[in-house]
């Protein structure tokens, strides 16, 4: 057994060891640590690794037109309307809360934003305008209730994923006289000034340069395979931007992970958490009316079983990129690379010569696969345990 | 000890016969309560007598039950602890109100991050915040690895020392401190204490509570035991010695046999 | 050859099973490749795209359920762009020819409640509840609202899900409840026929209850042939799969196609013809 | 400012006074609790309040038959199928974990169970003892991924709902050649000497002698209403009991609530967490098999979508219940009451003049008036804040 | 002070230069370390010096990056505080690995409660775990309302007596102790010292870690002292003072300018 003498002041040796060391630039209590190790770290980029391996198996698998140009529109435009809901989950997942009711409140939204513009004949500013302000003020419904009750938001926004759904129907059935499908958007709506907002593709211009120019594949008949990029990608990028500023560069953002963190302490550090909730929940639920709007636009119509499951996708798509079911860690960037996962397995077994039975099967396998890797390389690389 | 503050007229924060019950448990029977500009007031009291849930009421966490608060003479209900921050009432509390997921930087700017930039475009100076953090914690005598470090992988004492940076950066009227010492090695509760000191100095009002008499007595102007919800009284430095003081904490009950070997102070 | 089919019934969905069995068939029986494919809830939205990455591949013909024309059309009329030859089947005859398919093959799901409604109030109905098991659905809620309308009694929609004691407690709350109910619309044979059969057990009411039915199952057909139930609505979906799939592939080797579409229902199974048709419906071809 | 001298040794009027206060029999610190406050204090209690609240509406609301004995068994049929598996789940949140797989599993559970005996005629006891340990061992393959890896249960099982789904299809379709329905369950049991414990009604006996001396009511032709209690009922009972005494009572409970309320401090405290959360999976799996196993002798057959959403639905009478989804606090009792509650609006409405289309409306209305009513209450009666 | 007991040729627990890393973070690199019957062995340090990292590795909370532990003479690897706890090691953490929302009771029995009744009926015996639990609590000085009352709402004194009281009940052959007095009053600090005491003459080795060089001089034997990871030395009881310790602990460095008014010791 080691055991020294006493150490003395006139013995110091050991000290000024201890404080040159604690003195010195680097410090020596870090090993070496790699920047790729540091970004792996970061809880976006687990969902890379999955996402890489997905890309890899179905480069391998699947009819090569997939990594074209237009396949990857293709299943990137399903994966962004998933993904603008995805993000306004995973900031309220952030947060600490749940919202189950988007998926409703996209059929709810559909069916307000399609009865303004085909039955009371609105201009599409006023319809997008009235849509969201009424999704918004469901939001704050919402929070207001999670947030005096105290009661968990799943049991409160369940309640509201049943009776928006409903109304949905009962107001589908109201404004159709008795069906449960509404049509005619697109010809009400088509020569609205800000349209191209919400609908349609951008950057037509360029493509069809690029498609005069043999750029981009072109069926056999010489039609080019596609025509622009679809609106909903860019405000899908553009959103993911834009909380991802938000989390990591404002305020807000520390307070949302604040909140999500521990929102007792939160509170006792001054945060002002129920303002911090009720906007994340109003910014779910804008996320949700958008979405709805994009899809009205986009089908031309509306209908009662618009957007179903969707809360499930959404969340699935947030935890695939890294959020904690129990608040105060994930990101905005993680959900937009869920949801692409999400949208690649969806779509990809088209390509495939995989038979439709076995779709589910494949889906949950892909998925499971996905998050696996991900995780054992994120622990590889940074020595977690 | 220098400058034992005169108690002017006005205290800053004046708590009159708070009561705080959680649903059947009674927690606090009326405590009264004062702290002026520049005093160190200690609260003292054995476990479980309340001098969390009493900082607390003053601190907008509880709402008191009963009783009423004034702040500079004026009656005042907090309905949050932001309120009583923006009444420049700043709170170290025992659990330290940390998230343990964040990073240190992003824990000591909680609430109030320094922003640059300017309208759409303010954002959270993080280079700036790290820093700060990194020279305050410096000064604690806590040398972080990293700013980035997240909170929930720091020693106990490190994190109480981001706990009490916080508070004192950020400057008030009233300090609390819930047993900041508790978990602080030797260098770092020397500086806690030299900071009250300080701060006193600069005519903030201290509310320092501790089990340890000895820190009690090297900082305390005033000193107001709480026993199982209630007052035992407030004394001033010079009407009272360690011994008694040890013994009202103790509630006067018998300490155990040790008693000795520990030189009469615990 | 490869044809692709994009339906808008989940493949663990009784019907649409039945659809899926006859595309393989026929591709077996022609000789093509066929791709099936389906989103997994009833999703316009998911379907759309579902076309798209199918005509992405430049297949040598289309076959699509056409539940929702609007929210489909565009990307139909991308692919009768690009040149490939699509047959519509099931629901949207109407629009079929405006967007440019080749025929429909199918049934209209409105007309089929109609007749099935029309029948039950000819057999005596005056007062019926349409068992939903997917409100929503829009191909369910026109087979209701058929119904409804050929009815012409009194009658109202019953919502309940997949689970067979859900429909059967609430097929029996709906009877209980309501001691005037003489005819019981099942929307799907496979899901809420059998409970649904139990149901009227339940109440001691079977003898006097008119019970009748979308679609096949074996359960159900059995109870037809036995006389507990009235009749079922059957539109021969295997046809909308296998004739499809055949008239692309001969069209694809020889250029040829049928002139019109083809009607595949309604056709009312009753005692008489439920016996022969009980063991392919219990294997999937009926 | 109340300034009193400094108290000294011969001052110790107030010192003596809170030494015989401490020694005093009942605690001063204590106010007075009646015995109600303290029941309802206990989570499952508060689920009494919703469940009352919602009876109270039927009664006005619904037709009389509802509360006959038929009217309860009819809803309490489906509520017991359902309840069987909140036991599981509920157990399983106490635990801290979710399992989103359990209603695939009914389906996956019912192929099996459907295959053993109608396709290899196995006695019905081996093929419900396949069936049980098909179930376990995916339950114990789901709890061995989420502890080895760490990742969120939600996820991992998320996987396993997809690929049980997707499998029950697969394998009705090679069982039956070609359908999604596999028949003939009933005729091939009907004279197994077992069959009674998951089929059919108990006390029928009891009930026909009910019957005889006119203490149920009959049908128009003398056929008496119900002729037992149906054996899911009996289950559910039986396993709420079970589950209550193991929670309150075993040494067992007492891991299962250190393990959901913080997984570390229970490690650190000598429990052995992995134990205990890979019985609780394999306790919601069996769960999910019985249900199955009932489920399929009641209908005769079984089908690729038995239980979809089941597990939405269990965790949902979970909640409703008292349990909270971050774990370490719940009831099985609140989970039986949830069930009730959850069945009783589901049913329930059928039985009023409500128009159906409001159904859905009704449904989240009333889950939330419920939910909302047993939180006030238990506040107001516990002076909880 | 009695019975400084004299190290036997076997201890109880020997752990040889261990080193703990997580990810890039080094927390320990290399310490070594003994523990005997019958004597008290103080784990001291500046904070963030690894104490609490070091005790984790001992009591199978972490697995050591490097080093060996010798139980008895023989190299064990720990694979849970279970295993731990089965070596006859039982420690209270700095963190007190309770569960907030479960009862007192519920709390102090977690992992070892006691049953009644036999086979299938096996049951705990709650009626009894509530006597014991207030009996031990009352031994500690704290006096509990009831024995139902949920951990999380007690006060941070009267939790941390919960743990203290829970390790000492069950008892052991090694009992580590992390900052065990932090929280608590004077009276409470009295009884966790006696306890001390009274255990370690049962032929218990106790580590005690604090950051009070006087409860350390109390009741310690041997002291050793960490710095940044590394131990400084291990010392006896006679060949150390008290202003010794306290330099050490405080890594050397200078104290802050109250130091006199606080007589030398923190
Ligand atoms: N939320 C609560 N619910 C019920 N009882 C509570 C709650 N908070 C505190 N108490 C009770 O109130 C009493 C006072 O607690 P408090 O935390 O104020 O004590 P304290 O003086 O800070 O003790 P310590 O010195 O141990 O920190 C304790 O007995 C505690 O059990
Ligand atoms: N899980 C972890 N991940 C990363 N770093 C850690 C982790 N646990 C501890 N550390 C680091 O290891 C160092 C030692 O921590 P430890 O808790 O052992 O200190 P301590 O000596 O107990 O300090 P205190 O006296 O403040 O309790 C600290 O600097 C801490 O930041
Ligand atoms: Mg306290
Ligand atoms: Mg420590």
């Amino acid at each position: 057994m080691q055991r020294l003498p006493a150490p003395r002041p006139h013995q110091p040796s050991f000290l000024e060891d201890a404080m040159n060391h604690a003195s010195g630039p680097a410090d020596d209590r870090l090993t070496h640590r790699s920047w790729f190790s540091r970004w792996m770290k970061r809880p976006e980029l687990g969902a890379v690794a999955g996402l890489l391996l997905v890309t890899v198996f179905f480069m391998l698998t699947a009819d090569p037109v997939m990594f074209s140009l237009a396949g990857l529109v293709n299943f990137l435009t399903p994966a962004a309307q998933l993904g603008i809901l995805a993000l306004g989950a995973a900031l309220l997942m952030i947060g600490g809360e749940f919202d189950l009711s988007i998926g409703s409140m996209i059929a709810f939204a559909g069916l307000i934003f399609s009865t303004a513009i085909v039955i009371f004949e609105l201009p599409l500013v006023l319809a997008v305008l009235l849509t969201l302000l009424v999704v918004a003020v469901i939001g704050c419904v919402n929070a207001w209730i999670v947030i005096s009750t105290g009661l968990p938001s799943f049991i409160v926004t369940l309640a509201f994923l049943f009776m928006l759904r409903g109304l949905s129907l009962v107001g589908l059935k109201w404004a159709t006289g008795g069906s449960t499908q509404l049509r005619g958007v697109t010809e009400a709506v088509q020569d609205s000034s800000l349209l191209w907002l919400f609908n349609g593709k951008a950057f037509t211009g360029w493509f069809a340069f690029m498609g005069e120019h043999g750029l981009i594949p072109r069926f056999p008949n010489g039609v080019p395979m596609i025509t622009g990029i679809p609106v909903e990608i860019c405000w899908f990028v553009g959103l993911t931007a834009l909380a991802t500023w938000v989390l990591l560069r404002t305020p807000l953002g520390n307070w949302i992970f604040a909140s999500g963190g521990d929102a007792t302490a939160a509170k006792n550090s001054g945060v002002m958490v129920r303002n911090v909730k009720t906007g994340l929940f109003v910014f779910a639920a804008l996320c949700a009316g958008l979405v709805a709007i994009i899809t009205v636009l986009d089908s031309g119509s509306t209908d009662a079983r618009r957007g179903f499951q969707k809360e499930f996708e959404a969340i699935i798509a947030a935890v695939i990129g890294g959020c904690l079911l129990t608040g105060g860690y994930g990101s905005a960037v993680g959900a937009f690379l869920g949801s692409i996962i999400f949208g690649m397995v969806m779509i990809g077994l088209t390509y495939t010569r995989i038979d439709q039975d076995w779709y589910l099967v494949f889906l949950g396998a892909m998925l499971l696969v996905a998050v696996l890797f991900n995780n054992t390389i994120r622990k590889r690389v940074t020595g977690e345990r | 000890m220098t400058a034992a503050a005169q108690p002017q007229p006005q205290p800053l924060v004046e708590m009159r016969a708070i009561e705080k019950r959680f649903g059947n448990i009674i927690a606090l029977s009326g405590v009264s309560f004062s702290i002026h500009a520049g005093e160190c007031h200690c609260l003292l009291g054995d476990n479980g007598a309340g001098k969390s849930t009493f900082i607390k009421t003053m601190s907008g966490v509880h709402k008191p039950s009963g009783g009423t608060m004034l702040v500079n003479g004026a009656e005042v209900v907090l309905e949050s602890p932001r309120q009583a921050m923006n009444a420049g009432i700043a709170t170290v509390f025992q659990d330290l109100a940390m998230i343990p997921l964040m990073s240190v930087t992003r824990n000591f700017f909680m609430g109030r991050e320094p922003t640059k930039g300017w309208g759409p475009f303010k954002r959270f100076d993080i280079r700036q915040a790290n820093q700060v953090t990194m020279a305050e914690m410096q000064r604690m005598g806590i040398r972080l690895r990293e700013p980035e470090q997240a909170v929930g992988t720091l020693s106990g004492g490190e994190r109480q020392c981001v706990a009490i940076a916080r508070a004192v950066y950020f400057g008030a009227k009233v300090l609390i401190l819930d047993e900041p010492t508790s978990a602080l090695g030797v260098r770092q509760t020397a500086n806690v204490l030299a900071t009250i000191d300080r701060v006193r100095k600069l005519d903030v009002g201290v509310i320092f509570i501790t089990h340890n008499v000895r820190h009690a007595m090297a900082v305390g102007n005033r000193f107001t035991v709480l026993d199982r919800g209630r007052t035992l009284g407030t004394a001033t430095r010079s009407e009272i010695t360690a011994e008694q003081l040890q013994n009202l904490m103790a509630s006067g009950q018998e300490l155990a046999t040790l008693d000795g070997s520990l030189g009469g102070t615990v | 050859q490869t044809i692709a089919v994009v339906t808008h019934g989940q493949a663990n969905d009784a019907f649409w099973s039945v659809v899926k069995n006859g595309v393989e068939a026929a591709a077996k029986d022609a000789g093509v490749k066929v791709s099936y494919r389906a989103p997994e809830s009833f999703d316009m939205v998911a379907m759309s795209r579902l076309i798209d990455a199918a005509v992405n591949q430049k297949p040598d013909g289309l076959v699509v359920s056409l539940p929702d024309a609007s929210a489909l059309g565009p990307a139909i009329e991308r692919a009768v762009k690009a040149g490939i030859p699509v047959i519509t089947i099931n629901s949207g005859l109407e629009f079929s020819k405006k967007l440019g398919a080749v025929l429909h093959v199918g049934q209209s799901e409105y007309d089929a409640g109609k007749s099935a409604g029309e029948k039950l109030k000819s057999m005596g109905g005056k007062n019926g509840i349409c068992v939903n098991q997917e409100v929503g659905n829009v191909a369910l809620d026109l087979r209701c609202k058929g119904f409804a309308d050929g009815f012409a009694g009194k009658s109202k929609v019953l919502p309940t899900g997949n689970d067979p004691a859900e429909v059967r407690a609430k097929v029996k709350a709906a009877l209980d409840s309501d001691a005037g109910i003489d005819t019981i619309m099942v929307l799907g044979a496979a899901t809420s026929g059998d409970p649904s059969l139990a149901a009227a057990k339940d109440t001691g009411r079977s003898a006097k209850l008119l019970i009748a039915a979308f679609d096949l199952s074996a359960g159900f057909l059995k109870a037809i042939a036995a006389k507990e139930a009235a009749f079922t609505i059957d539109q021969q979906q295997f046809l909308q799969g296998y004739l499809p799939v055949s008239f692309l592939a001969l069209h694809a080797k020889y250029g040829v196609m049928p002139a019109g579409n083809v009607p595949s229902g309604p056709n009312l199974i009753t005692a008489d013809k439920a016996a022969q048709a009980i063991d392919l419906s219990a294997k999937g071809i009926r």
